[in-house]
């Protein structure tokens, strides 16, 4: 399996590499001039000159990408003129509430979606399919903004019970840390929510469907014996969702910590692109798209202990 | 051979563990009967009889062929029997094994007798076994469901299961998940898996018919063997008729959902009655065979759309205007043969006028 | 096929002529029958048809102009006389501006996946059916652009785009068109090795030719399902760039710019705000129960 | 540009009387093929599938080729018709050498010829037709490829509809509304669209109902028989190949074991592969005369590590220290009856042409490779 591990590992390289370049292409080639903001209206050509050079702006393409990418490594992503502060530094206060939200969201994203999907798979035609069913295709469509702006007229606006934005440590106590953390949540997974319950019942009833099935109730184990054979056999395509699901809620942060108020890198990156420090949103995105590669090849390497035939590097 | 010396021991391991209290009477008839059995499934376009009014008999130690093409209800016959179509077939009539009837029988129940009492081995060895688990772990887990065995215990019969169905290196084969088997191999650990609590009656649907024809051969043989060293019924289905008088000793052959023609296998392979069996006959090439084979023409029917009268009725060589209108019945013709057939009945009456009628 | 003619019968007649269609359904009728028989495909399928219909005949429909508001009817509730929906935070017809957002909207979730849909096909299917290097080339480019979460990926384009209705647009149809790219791939793939293919290559028929009459017609269920039920998300996700300033300009009016623009004002006049979110939640679970019953019309396992 | 040329009705003399003088038909020329497996994360080895196959095949005559799944008799037909590139070795058709694709995505005259001459009859009802093109549509595509003209076109699909059994009505049927006989009969309709010399059947009826197979085996011996038709007949299925053929090649893991007449090969195997599957076969009548061999012990050796010497040595009832040492060399013990076993050593009387080994007919003229 090792040998295995090893060689998706190395495929990942190229792939953060290509990453890395695509956002760096998009951010700092395709923007007219990157030197507008950065200089007074009244900016002489030699300053303009002066500044290029200071930024490396006046180097070939590939050396300037090379020297972007070598910084990226170092954490150094430059200093924001707009926040008067180093963008590393904003970045860094930023990581950690996003990754605590979006930790919370996926742990209850894909506990309430597995659990849905499992029972509507396991009771294929019920009500309780029809239900998540149902219940499935309404997450799917509904925005996540919108669901948290209506949270807000709900628990803010009108029954005033939670705190309409902002973020509370443990140290305040559990009720106020929670209290916080409910309505972005719950507006957040809601999509994840819809996907996982989703495949969890696609992948179940498809397993059920399997020819193994029979024999598993043919040698006579007890319903819950099979049900466990056909969630091990299942598992696979729900992992990969769980690994995409970390995706959206990094991606989808952006819109749910702009409602709430929540200090992370959603807000970071959404003010920036209102300020166009493009900087800032570039040092972001490359993070939020590194995080999430590293997410899927964990869960890669996590998918190996299920399958049998990797397992025994087949 | 392993068989005999592994009997008594699967025996005192399998006595107490199943809830289902004494077999009942009927230990010295027949050891399964299964009476007018019905099988309706669900479809787009309404109800579909996959088994239309089934009955047999089958005894201890011997093996009843089921012949049939595809849609002619062998496979779904077999599902009823262990109670594994899904929940919206409709099902009638009665299967009685050792006393009880299987369909009347509480679900939980039903968990209890398969696989105990009675066990089944699938067509396609590549997919009957689950691919995320060992052997072992598929054996003991069968092993402790029928058996108060602890795990060591259960490992070990599991060895012994393998050996007793003649696995090469059975000790490696064990820890080998599915996938690192081939299809004979697989196909054993099939067996050796229905076979762990030394089953009155073993359903085997076309086990060979996914296999080589030489890894086809030695599974026969192992199927000979099981039949009289362990004396188990087995109900064996099949399409090749070569294949079922290689094995069986009465053969009971299947069209659209109906019985056409039962007997014991000299009287289906010597004295065939039935215009479909004879066509099955002759369609059969055998070796060194030249002359042109007289095909049946026609393709099987189609379930949801069968004619009015005689299924067979479009495709047979001998037909009449009153197979068209009504469905013949299943006439006893011998001791132990029977058909479904206007003409053939009305003939074998004219040559014999003394013999028995009705069914 | 060789039958033996029956020895006459009306009910024989009868049941060998039920048993031959004179005139069999071709895939494509028995997908259009099946989908006129699904409710909810219908159902879904007249909403969207209605608010096209609305939207494109706004103007008719409303005395109101969308980007001028009264001052002194400011944050009017639903139910308003004169404005059934109310007014926003700069006395504007909430109906009016709804009526013109829908065009923005559907046109932001529609032409994505229109221009994904095209590219993706090209280019997935013809790196499954060349395989080698092509594949390679192409597979491993849409990689790289599915390792983005999707959302943040067309936040960064829109970003270095600019706002705009076409940059948005734009964004969009790039990030779909990896996932597209990977279902025609796979689609293809799965035919390539079908032996009508075999069969086809043995005529000597040049590539292109095997493309279009023998593979293009296979893949083309897979693709058309996947990207109809793109089109929900699209919609949503365009509403998403909007409401975070990357969509049209104001005071232009769309459903995800007008939810940002009245977000401030739930306290005052909470129900109003929430309008524009339900029409965008409308359209897009209209999308995805159409294209559900699409999926199951044309009968392709997920 | 061009017009069908008809599938005539050869003359009713014997045809193999005339052909005496001519060269076979198709020639296969120790064609091998070694397909890569990844084994590892980084490592690639070679199976090989075919291995030094060499038969001919007469014109309007049929060559069975026998054996079990993963011999590379499905490998073999691709070899042939050009489906597969050639790693080594000759296919020669009508005289002319044919390397594979590369011959086939070229559009001269010469290459044109080739592919109507060369079609393939294929195993799986489901996927050899393409299920959004009518019957119409499937058969006819071979001559839209081929520039027919439109009524010719339309002319010929109902004809050949009718030459294999279906009604002329079938044509605007869908795959999926026919059944798995009559699919067939299109797929045969389809090889036939071209006039075809040479038509390869891979497992053609495998998948069919016994009472339907029987059907599509007459109807292939009759179209041969109405047009001369030369058959390549693949088949795991003894009786059928034997039944279907003049001569039959058995194929054990990539390679030829036996090549005989089929009557010999019937009433007097050489090969103990060959015992061991006549023996396996199951057989109707209790009473017919068997091969009594014990049958097959052990498991099929993996192809991509094959046994050393001959490739059957691990399962031979028969094997020999010799067999381990060396592959057997093709001997011919008997008239026509060809044999690659140690147990038939090569002597004087046994020895065949070492270049043409398994060639049915003994190599009359030197082979001229031409392309």
């Amino acid at each position: 399996m090792m040998p295995l591990v090893l060689r998706r590992l190395g495929m990942a390289l190229p792939t953060l590499l290509g990453v890395t370049l695509v956002i760096w292409l998009l951010l700092s080639l395709l923007p007219g001039d990157p030197l507008a903001f950065l200089l007074p209206a009244d900016a002489t050509a030699v300053d303009r000159a002066k500044l290029a050079t200071e930024l490396g702006l006046d180097r070939p393409l590939p050396v300037r990408y090379v020297y972007w990418l070598f910084d990226v490594i170092r954490g150094e992503f430059g200093f924001s003129p707009f926040r008067h502060r180093d963008i590393s530094e904003l970045i860094q206060n930023a990581w950690k509430n996003t990754a605590l939200l979006a930790s919370f969201s996926a742990v209850f994203g894909l506990v309430t979606g597995i659990t849905l999907g499992t029972l509507a798979g396991v009771y294929r035609g019920s009500a309780v399919d029809r239900f998540v069913t149902g219940f499935a295709i309404v997450g799917l469509s509904v925005p996540s903004f919108w669901v948290a702006i209506l949270l807000l007229i709900v628990f803010s606006a009108q029954l005033r019970l939670l705190p309409a934005g902002g973020l509370s440590n443990w140290a305040e106590g559990p009720g106020h840390f929670f209290s916080h953390l409910a309505m972005p949540v719950l507006s957040g997974s809601m999509v994840s929510i819809a996907i996982t319950a989703r495949v969890t019942r696609a992948s179940i009833a498809e397993t059920f469907r399997a020819e193994f099935v029979d024999t598993l109730r043919a040698k006579g184990l007890r319903e819950y014996q099979v049900l466990m054979h056909v969630a091990k056999n299942a598992v696979s395509p729900v992992l990969t969702t769980a690994g995409l699901q970390m995706g959206f809620l990094l991606g989808g942060s952006v819109l749910i910590e702009t409602i709430f108020s929540w200090p992370g890198l959603g807000q970071l990156v959404f003010n920036a692109i209102a300020a166009r420090d493009l900087r800032v949103v570039q040092a972001t995105t490359v993070l939020i798209a590194v995080t999430f590669v590293l997410l899927n090849l964990f869960v890669d390497v996590l998918q190996m202990t299920f399958d049998p035939r990797q397992k025994r590097g087949v | 051979m392993a068989l005999t010396a592994a009997r008594p021991a699967a025996e005192t391991a399998m006595a107490p563990a199943d809830g289902l209290g004494p077999a009942g009477a009927g230990e010295s008839g027949p050891l399964l009967q299964v009476r007018d059995l019905v099988t309706e499934f669900k479809t787009r376009d309404g109800w579909l009889t996959a088994v239309n009014h089934v009955s047999y008999e089958l005894h201890r130690g011997r093996v009843l062929g089921i012949l049939g093409e595809s849609g002619s209800g062998k496979s779904a016959m077999l599902r009823t029997i262990l109670g594994l179509q899904p929940k919206s077939t409709r099902i009638s009539g009665e299967v009685i094994l050792r006393g009880r009837d299987l369909i009347a029988m509480t679900p939980r129940e039903r968990e209890d007798v398969r696989g105990s009492w009675v066990s089944m081995v699938f067509q396609d060895p590549m997919t009957a076994l689950d691919p995320v688990f060992t052997v072992e772990q598929q054996l003991v887990e069968t092993i402790r469901r029928h058996s108060t065995l602890s795990k060591a215990a259960a490992a070990e019969r599991a060895l012994e299961l393998l050996e007793m169905v003649q696995i090469p290196s059975p000790e490696r084969r064990l820890k080998a998940y599915p996938f690192e088997l081939s299809g004979g191999m697989r196909q054993r650990v099939v067996i050796a898996m229905a076979l762990v609590s030394n089953p009155s009656l073993l359903l085997a649907d076309e086990p060979t018919t996914a296999l080589d024809v030489t890894v086809q051969a030695r599974v026969l043989e192992l199927f000979r063997d099981l039949k009289t060293k362990m004396g188990m019924g087995i109900i064996f289905v099949t399409h090749d008729l070569a294949v079922a008088a290689d094995i069986a000793d009465d053969i009971a052959v299947m069209y659209a959902g109906r019985i056409v023609e039962y007997g014991r296998l000299e009287d289906i392979v010597r004295n065939p009655q039935h215009p479909y069996t004879k066509g099955l006959l002759e369609a059969n090439i055998r070796p060194g065979q030249t002359e042109r084979p007289e095909a049946i023409p026609g393709a099987p029917p189609n379930l949801a759309k069968l004619p009015p009268g005689c299924a067979f009725a479009p495709r047979c060589s001998k037909v009449e205007a009153t197979c068209w209108e009504s469905l013949p019945t299943l006439d006893s013709i011998g001791l132990s043969h029977g058909v479904r057939c206007f003409v053939a009945t009305r003939e074998i009456q004219n040559a014999m006028p003394v013999a028995a009628k009705g069914a | 096929m060789a039958i033996a003619e029956p020895l006459a019968g009306n009910a024989a007649a009868a049941w060998l002529a039920s048993d031959s269609p004179t005139r069999p359904e071709s895939y494509m009728q028995a997908a259009r029958r099946r989908f006129m028989h699904s409710r909810v495909g219908l159902v879904a399928l007249a909403v969207l048809l209605l608010l096209v219909v609305v939207s494109v005949a706004a103007p008719l429909l409303t005395p109101y102009d969308p980007s001028i508001g009264q001052p002194a009817a400011r944050l009017r509730p639903i139910g308003s006389p004169g404005h059934i929906f109310g007014t926003d935070e700069q006395g504007r017809d909430m109906l009016t501006r709804i009526l013109y957002g829908g065009r923005m909207s559907l046109i932001a979730g529609l032409a994505p996946v229109l221009v994904a849909t095209v590219i993706g096909t090209i280019l997935g299917s013809l790196s499954g059916f060349v395989g080698k290097w092509v594949a390679m080339l192409i597979m491993r480019t849409m990689d790289m652009f599915y390792a983005f979460p999707a959302v943040l990926l067309a936040i960064a384009i829109s970003a270095s785009l600019g706002p705009g209705l076409i940059n948005q647009i734009i964004a969009l149809s790039i990030i779909y068109i990896a996932p597209i790219a990977r279902v025609a791939e796979a689609a293809t793939r799965r035919i390539v090795v079908a032996e009508f293919i075999e069969a086809a290559k043995l005529t000597g028929a040049p590539t292109w030719k095997i493309l279009f009459t023998q593979v293009l017609a296979n893949i083309f269920s897979p693709i058309f399902v996947y990207s109809s039920g793109l089109v929900g998300l699209a919609i949503v996700t365009a509403a998403s760039l909007s409401f975070l300033g990357l969509g049209v300009r104001p005071p232009t009016p769309e459903w995800g710019f007008m939810l940002n623009a009245l977000r401030g004002t739930i306290y005052v006049n909470p129900w109003v705000a929430a309008l524009p979110g339900f029409f965008i939640f409308a359209t897009s679970i209209s999308f995805n129960m159409l294209a559900d019953s699409i999926r199951d019309s044309l009968d392709v396992k997920e | 540009m061009t017009t069908a040329p008809e599938l005539v009705p050869v003359p009713t003399e014997d045809h193999a009387e005339t052909a005496v003088y001519r060269r076979p038909l198709l020639e296969v020329v120790k064609v091998s093929k070694k397909f890569p497996v990844r084994v590892g994360p980084l490592k690639r080895e070679y199976v090989s599938a075919v291995d030094s196959l060499s038969f001919s095949v007469d014109h309007g005559k049929t060559l069975g080729i026998v054996g079990e799944s993963g011999c590379g008799k499905s490998t073999a037909a691709r070899l042939v018709v050009g489906l597969l590139p050639i790693d080594e070795g000759d296919v020669i058709f009508d005289g002319v050498n044919v390397r594979g694709p590369r011959q086939m995505r070229q559009q001269g005259p010469a290459e044109k010829s080739l592919r109507r001459n060369m079609q393939m009859v294929f195993q799986d009802p489901h996927s050899s037709l393409n299920p959004r093109s009518s019957v119409g549509e499937i058969i006819s595509f071979p001559m839209k490829v081929h520039g027919f003209p439109k009524e010719e076109q339309r002319e010929r699909t109902s004809w050949l509809l009718e030459q294999v059994g279906l009604h002329g009505n079938h044509a605007s049927y869908y795959p999926h509304q026919l059944s798995g006989g009559q699919r067939q009969r299109v797929n045969i309709a389809r090889a036939l669209a071209l006039s075809p010399k040479l038509v390869v059947c891979d497992e053609a009826v495998s998948a069919l109902d016994k009472s339907v197979q029987a059907q599509v085996l007459n109807l292939l011996k009759n179209l041969q028989e109405e047009f001369g038709l030369t058959y390549l007949f693949i088949s795991h299925d003894l009786n059928v190949v034997e039944y279907m053929s003049d001569t039959v090649c058995v194929m054990y893991l990539g390679q030829a074991v036996e090549i005989c007449d089929s009557e010999g090969l019937y009433h007097n195997p050489l090969h103990p592969y060959t015992r061991a599957l006549l023996a396996s076969t199951p057989v109707l009548d209790a009473d017919a005369p068997r091969i009594d061999v014990p049958p097959l012990e052990g498991e099929l050796p993996s192809p991509l590590n094959p046994p050393s010497g001959c490739r059957f040595r691990t399962r031979c009832p028969a094997a020999m220290d010799v067999c381990a040492e060396m592959a057997p060399v093709v001997t011919m013990p008997e008239p026509g009856h060809r044999v690659a076993c140690h147990l038939y050593p090569e002597t004087a009387e046994t020895t065949v042409d070492p270049d043409f080994a398994l060639r049915t007919i003994a190599a009359r003229e030197p082979v001229e490779v031409a392309v």
